[in-house]
């Protein structure tokens, strides 16, 4: 029952936040709504009992990455004559919602289609830190490995990317 | 219960799509790439949950790492084009053009 | 039975293997040093003499078999065999062929000879007599082949060194022209001749493709088909033996080296039609209404050819265009179901008209190229041994007793009247008539009365012997062929006739002694007046006339070969530069040019979508995830 | 020992070419590995010649599976059909190396490429194979073309490529079809066409199927009206190329109609072979016309060629016994009258620098050798008897007749068409006054020479001794035949049928 509250609760604070995200005209403030479905997420993961996920959404999710983001927003120090100007932006909200809607139904249908389970008291441990990293490194390894390289190469790209002063000259 | 936190995933995974769709904003359409990527996670963990695995905690990383990744490169990418063209529309990439 | 004999193939053998000699030397030598002219002319002469040789010794075996055995074959090897169709590469000798053979041989190697003396001193030595050995070659494959397509073979054979000869002086685009169009109206009747060929084995060549086996089979023809296979032969040999409407062809053949024209254009080659449509005699024989038009379509030539003739002021021209007219007389006597009587006209006129033109071919060598009557005079002094020869010619070919060409010309004419045509037979007794008058026109205009050209006339003189003994001899033979085949009413026993009889499927007609003498004495009666007209116009000398009203019209032969030029020539071309300059870029390119269409405006209706904003293409690919939800949310329950 | 002869023949100027194409060469050198490669397969080639013993059905047969699970597989073979494609193929190539020189490695690979793919596609029995090959084909043909070609060589060489990729994506469509419904009709996969003829289509899928192989096979030949690609391409083409394209991919697509075509669709072959064989005739006039109004002797030998090849694929379309094996016989004297020819005006043009008709003349005295030479593949193609070229047309003309006899004269006209526009090019490129420029032409030289006396000599002895030629396709073209006069005899006994219940029916 308190569950239910909770899941209600954070449910809502997530789409309110996505809303959010979508409506309003500057990033900052769209990056803080993001904010707040990020951490109901990480709500929601612990009451699936992922405890693991739960820590790593607040901080990688949460704090790193979008952090990060704002980071860059402030450092760009956007104004509002640096944003675009979108005249039409209720009219393709408008169009987006009716063109989406089908995927939705569809989804939802799919979704409905999965016999109802009711969750199950798992056992003792489940989605620690542990017992994850076990079958991280024993069944995931390679995948993890490639993992890594991404981040790297990632990082060297950004660094060319973003380091490259003169481009254009 | 199950079907709620899908249906939920569903929510907002359309969410990100009208954000990508609707918005001209760099970063907003960013926003709502990793908004489309949560709305993945939240239905790999529910399915952890379901069967009692936790494959779908590690896919869960996984992802984080790539949007992690993601997001240091499209960063860099936006900053780029904040410093050549002075603006943050979408728009600007229209090379595409027929 | 037949019997074989493995030497005939040899005959025409020895004349290619002569031109395969000699073209190859000419072709590797005239750019250098050419080689001696003596050379090539034994090389040239060898095969045709042999030929002749080994033509004498068929005729004699076959004279020594029972009349109705007189088949002599030979076959190398299978040509073709596809399905029912079995070609042998074959030979045959019988009375017929061998009749062509040895006076073909005989003739071809008098000209060879006297080319000697006619052609030296020539550029391009060698080749002419490659060409001529060539020909030879080919005539005698058309002469001995044993089916219709062995006899095509020499048939095209022959059509193609007449086109190599024609246009023999190949630097002047005339005489090339002249013989693009022997070939061309040529492949006109060859198309005649192949298709009467297709049908002819469709009808009864199944069981065999060769004349024997469809002799045999002849009688299984339909009306019909049988019909259409005779005159699509018919049209083969309107072609090569220049009927109307075909003939325009040979009067412009005589381009070519006099020689040439003596051997080809009027002695051998141009009466390969009559042979071919002797050799079908067979079927010939079994629809007379066939043979009624060819007989008629001959003696309109003849006289056709008769009216031009009378109004030619070159010497050739006049020989060839009575040439024509001779050749329509041997259809109006085949077409008669005469067939030993057109085969006889076209053994004497080989001898008289080679004759005539080697005789023409002195005149025109002793005059350095001089071709116009009206140009010549007197030259009876100058050239004894060339008048006295030419004479017997005219007067053979002007049908003249006792000289050959009146005992065949007689024959047919006769045959024409007992066979019930006593239309063919009036024209033809007028053709005779105009016959002698052009024949003593050009006779009188050239070697009587004064000359008209002093300083020729002083250079002219008698050709070396080489030229002229061939002369003599064909003189002889002009005057006395004739007595091979008298008829009963002179004593003879028609001897020739009887010796093709096993070739040939006629019958003769008896009727009272008495139109036969009426007959003659018309025939007679039609030369003596041709020949006192021309004389009394021509024979003291007369200067060249204006032609006016219908002689204009005969001089410019009544505009045929301008109406031919307009109505067929330039028709065609029009359609082929139409088709390359319009229909070919705008017509039949249509498709192309549709779809090519078609691709650049899809292109440009599509070019629309593609604003290049990435968010739109976004869109788009949410718009298709849309629709395939829409359409998979409808499988789903 | 001539297990592998046709693999070795497809594979082996395959790999060279490749190898040519990789590595860094002189082209004198490419040229000479070119050569040698050409006369091994040469000699190959004259050894499969004379070892086929021509009792109808395939010799030489190579068989490996592919790809089990569609039935498709590797097979190799040879009959009647085939063996003068083949022998046109083998036989021809080392004369393009030997006598054009100014070209480089690039170039030469690619005619071992070509000469690889055609063998390939000459020589399979499987549809996927010979689809397979039949694309491969045209991947060098567009490199020579457009790399090696005159100044219009773009246009021409993408109208060319688009056209035939066109009617191959048709042709693909098609064999799809043919195999489903081979898996539908027996429950297994085969594309072999051994099997394919075990087929019985109908309806109209199958009429669809069947046209879309003709406009494939159409296009390649070609036939009226989907020629035009030919006069651009064959003129823009450099010269081997054109000799390649007139003498040997031309013929393979006529070779198509009859091994894959007839077999498979029997039906609706019978139904539609009288509008087809007006095609051919319509297109043998059409070019034949088109001809005489062309000033560049090249484009001129293309409409001839084209012209051509309207009467050879109406010799397919004659169902008789003659028309086809003289079709199957002037398969091989076109490609050695015409083709020939084409290598000859490759010679002048290096020569003089010139194509245009009106520039020429006179070269006869100049070049004895040549203008014989070019007068002898001449006279072939125009069909004199004692040339290669009569054999076949007489026996096509000979089928035509049987077949309809309005067809039948039509054909004939080729005789009278042909030499009309030829005997005029000739006259004014041989004879008449020589011009300024062909005032130093050089007559052949030795090498030339020994080139050309095979194929002269090939001409003359296939107008003499047809029957060694001819005995070896006779039976299975007999075979062919029957299978396509029995549908058309039950295809007569069904209208029989049919006519007394119309008659009926008005009563």
């Amino acid at each position: 029952m308190f569950a239910e509250v909770l899941f209600i609760a954070f449910a809502a604070l997530s789409i309110l936040g996505a809303i959010g995200l979508i409506l309003f005209r500057h990033p900052m403030k769209g990056a803080m709504s993001l904010i707040v479905t990020m951490i109901s997420l990480a709500g929601l993961y612990a009451l699936l009992s992922a405890e693991l996920i739960f820590v790593l959404q607040l901080i990688v999710y949460a704090g790193a990455i979008m952090s990060l983001i704002i980071f860059i927003i402030m450092f760009l120090n956007i104004q509002d004559n640096d944003l675009p100007i979108e005249e039409g932006r209720y009219l393709y909200l408008a169009g987006g919602i009716a063109v989406i809607i089908p995927i939705a139904c569809f989804m939802i249908k799919v979704v409905k289609s999965i016999p109802a389970h009711q969750a199950t008291i798992v056992g003792n441990g489940f989605g620690g830190v542990k017992e994850v990293g076990l079958v991280l490194f024993q069944d995931w390894l390679l995948p993890f490995e490639i993992v890594s390289l991404l981040l790297l190469v990632a990082l060297i790209g950004a660094v060319v990317l973003a380091g490259k002063r003169r481009l254009l000259k | 219960m199950i079907q709620d936190y899908l249906i939920l995933s569903v929510i907002l995974f359309c969410l990100g799509i009208l954000g990508v769709i609707s918005r001209r904003n760099v970063f907003t359409v960013f926003m709502s790439i990793e908004l489309m990527l949560n709305a993945a996670n939240l239905a790999f963990i529910t399915f952890s949950r379901v069967h009692e695995s936790m494959d779908g905690h590690v896919m869960a990383m996984m992802i984080m790492a790539v949007a992690a990744a993601e997001a240091a490169l499209a960063l860099a990418v936006v900053i780029l084009l904040h410093k050549h063209k002075g603006k943050l529309d979408t728009n600007v990439f229209s090379l595409l053009k027929g | 039975m037949e019997q074989t004999a493995n030497y005939l193939g040899l005959i025409p053998l020895l004349p290619l293997t002569g031109a395969l000699v000699i073209g190859l030397l000419h072709m590797l030598t005239c750019t250098k040093k050419p080689l001696p002219e003596k050379l090539y002319s034994v090389l040239a002469c060898i095969g045709p003499l042999l030929s002749f040789f080994m033509a004498l010794v068929v005729l004699f075996q076959l004279k020594n078999m029972a009349p109705e055995d007189r088949f002599l074959s030979h076959i190398p090897f299978t040509w073709f065999a596809v399905g029912e169709l079995h070609v042998d590469m074959g030979f045959l000798a019988d009375p017929l062929s061998s009749l062509m053979l040895v006076f073909v041989t005989f003739i071809g190697s008098l000209i060879h000879i006297y080319s000697i003396g006619y052609m030296a001193g020539e550029e391009n030595y060698g080749k002419y007599f490659a060409y001529l050995n060539l020909f030879l070659g080919a005539m005698l494959i058309l002469v001995l082949g044993n089916g219709p397509v062995v006899m095509f073979v020499g048939w095209e054979g022959v059509g193609l060194c007449s086109y190599l000869l024609i246009s023999f002086y190949t630097k002047d685009t005339d005489n090339v022209l002249a013989g693009n169009k022997a070939f061309i109206v040529n492949r006109i009747g060859d198309l005649g001749f192949v298709l009467g060929m297709s049908f002819l084995f469709w009808a009864i060549g199944s069981t065999g493709f060769d004349f024997l086996s469809l002799r045999e089979n002849a009688h299984l023809l339909t009306p019909g088909i049988g019909f259409a296979i005779c005159l699509l032969l018919f049209v083969g040999a309107c072609g090569k033996s220049a009927q109307i409407p075909l003939y325009v062809w040979l009067p412009d053949a005589m381009a070519g080296p006099t020689p040439v024209s003596a051997l080809i254009h009027a002695a051998t080659m141009v009466t390969a039609g009559v042979y071919m449509v002797a050799r079908f005699s067979f079927i010939y024989s079994h629809f007379p209404s066939a043979g009624t038009i060819i007989a008629w379509v001959g003696i309109l030539t003849a006289l056709l050819a008769a009216i031009f003739g009378m109004f030619q002021k070159d010497i050739k021209k006049i020989l060839a265009y009575s040439t024509v007219s001779q050749l329509g007389y041997m259809f109006a006597g085949v077409g008669v179901a005469a067939y030993s009587a057109g085969i006889f006209h076209v053994f004497t006129h080989a001898f008289f008209k080679a004759l005539l033109f080697l005789g023409a071919g002195s005149v025109i060598y002793a005059l350095h190229h001089q071709q116009n009557i009206w140009k010549m005079g007197g030259l009876k002094a100058k050239m004894p041994i060339t008048y006295a020869t030419m004479l017997i010619g005219a007067l053979a070919l002007s049908g003249c007793p006792p000289f050959s060409g009146f005992f065949s010309k007689d024959e047919i004419l006769f045959m024409a009247l007992a066979n019930g045509h006593p239309g063919i037979w009036f024209i033809g007794v007028l053709v005779a008539g105009m016959t002698a008058y052009y024949t003593f026109r050009m006779m009188f205009l050239v070697f009587h009365g004064e000359a008209r050209d002093k300083q020729a006339y002083d250079q002219a003189h008698e050709p070396p012997a080489v030229m002229t003994v061939p002369l003599i001899i064909l003189a002889a033979g002009a005057a006395l062929v004739g007595v091979f085949n008298l008829p009963g009413i002179f004593g003879g026993s028609m001897s020739v006739s009887n010796w093709l009889a096993p070739s040939l499927v006629e019958h003769h007609p008896h009727v009272s002694i008495w139109l036969e003498i009426m007959a003659i004495a018309a025939s007679i009666a039609a030369v003596v007046i041709g020949i006192t007209i021309a004389y009394k116009k021509f024979g003291h000398g007369a200067e060249e006339p204006e032609f006016t009203g219908f002689a204009k019209l005969g001089y410019h032969k009544f505009y045929v070969d301008e109406i031919y030029n307009a109505a067929i020539i330039q028709p065609y071309k029009a359609i082929g530069s139409l088709i390359s300059r319009f229909f070919e870029p705008n017509v039949t390119d249509l498709h192309v040019k549709f779809s090519t269409w078609l691709y650049t405006k899809s292109g440009k209706a599509f070019k629309v979508f593609q604003v290049g904003y990435v968010r739109i293409y976004a869109i788009y690919m949410v718009i298709g995830l849309s629709v395939m939800s829409f359409f998979l949310s409808q499988s789903i329950n | 020992m001539f297990e592998y002869a046709l693999s070795v023949i497809i594979f082996l100027p395959i790999l060279t070419g490749l190898a040519l194409l990789l590595f860094p060469l002189r082209g004198g050198v490419a040229r000479a590995v070119g050569f040698i490669v050409s006369v091994i397969i040469l000699f190959i080639g004259i050894e499969l010649f004379l070892g086929f013993n021509g009792k109808s059905g395939m010799e030489y047969t190579e068989f490996h599976q592919w790809i089990p699970s569609l039935g498709v597989n590797y097979a190799l073979g040879i009959d009647g059909i085939s063996l003068l494609v083949m022998v046109a193929a083998t036989f021809l190539f080392p004369m393009v190396f030997s006598i054009f020189k100014t070209r480089t490695k690039g170039f030469y690979g690619n005619l071992l490429l070509a000469q690889g793919a055609m063998l390939g596609a000459i020589c399979s029995t499987d549809l996927i194979l010979f689809y397979v090959f039949w694309e491969i084909m045209l991947l060098p043909i567009f490199f020579m073309i457009g790399i090696y070609g005159g100044d219009k060589r773009l246009s021409a060489t993408l109208k060319l490529t688009i056209y035939t990729i066109a009617g191959s994506l048709l042709m693909l469509a098609a064999i799809i079809y043919v195999g489903t419904s081979y898996h539908e009709q027996f429950g297994k996969w085969s594309f072999n066409i051994a099997d394919l003829q075990a087929l019985s289509l109908s309806g109209g899928f199958a009429i669809t199927a069947f046209l879309m192989f003709m406009v494939a096979f159409a296009i390649k030949i070609p036939l009226f009206p989907f020629h035009t690609w030919l006069p651009d391409g064959y003129t823009e083409a450099p010269t081997a190329t054109t000799f390649i394209l007139s003498a040997i991919m031309a013929k393979i697509g006529v070779y198509g109609v009859i091994r894959f075509v007839i077999p498979v669709f029997e039906v609706e072959f019978t139904r539609f072979a009288i509008l087809f064989s007006l095609l051919g005739i319509a297109g043998m006039l059409y070019c034949g016309l088109a001809a005489i109004a062309q000033k560049d002797i090249k484009r001129l030998l293309a409409f001839s060629s084209a012209s051509h090849m309207g009467i050879i694929a109406l010799g397919v379309f004659c169902m008789n016994v003659q028309a086809l094996s003289g079709c199957l016989f002037q398969i091989m004297a076109h490609a050695t009258s015409t083709g020939v020819l084409f290598l000859f005006v490759g010679l002048m043009e290096e020569r003089l620098g010139t194509r245009n008709i009106d520039d020429l003349g006179g070269i006869a005295y100049r070049a004895p050798i040549f203008a014989t030479f070019f007068a002898i593949a001449m006279l072939a193609s125009v069909g004199l008897p004692g040339t290669s070229g009569f054999i076949g047309e007489f026996l096509i003309i000979l089928g035509a007749i049987k077949f309809n006899a309005f067809i039948g004269f039509l054909a004939g006209t080729t005789l009278i068409i042909g030499v009309c526009y030829m005997l005029w090019m000739f006259q004014r490129v041989f004879f008449e006054k020589g011009k300024e420029r062909t005032e130093s032409f050089a007559d052949l030289n030795g090498m030339e020479i020994l080139t050309f006396v095979p194929v002269i000599l090939l001409i003359i002895g296939m107008g003499i001794f047809p029957q060694t030629f001819l005995e070896k396709i006779e039976p299975t073209a007999q075979q062919h035949v029957a299978q396509l006069t029995a549908v058309s005899a039950s295809q007569i006994a069904d209208t029989t049928v049919q006519n007394p219940g119309h008659t009926n029916h008005k009563n």
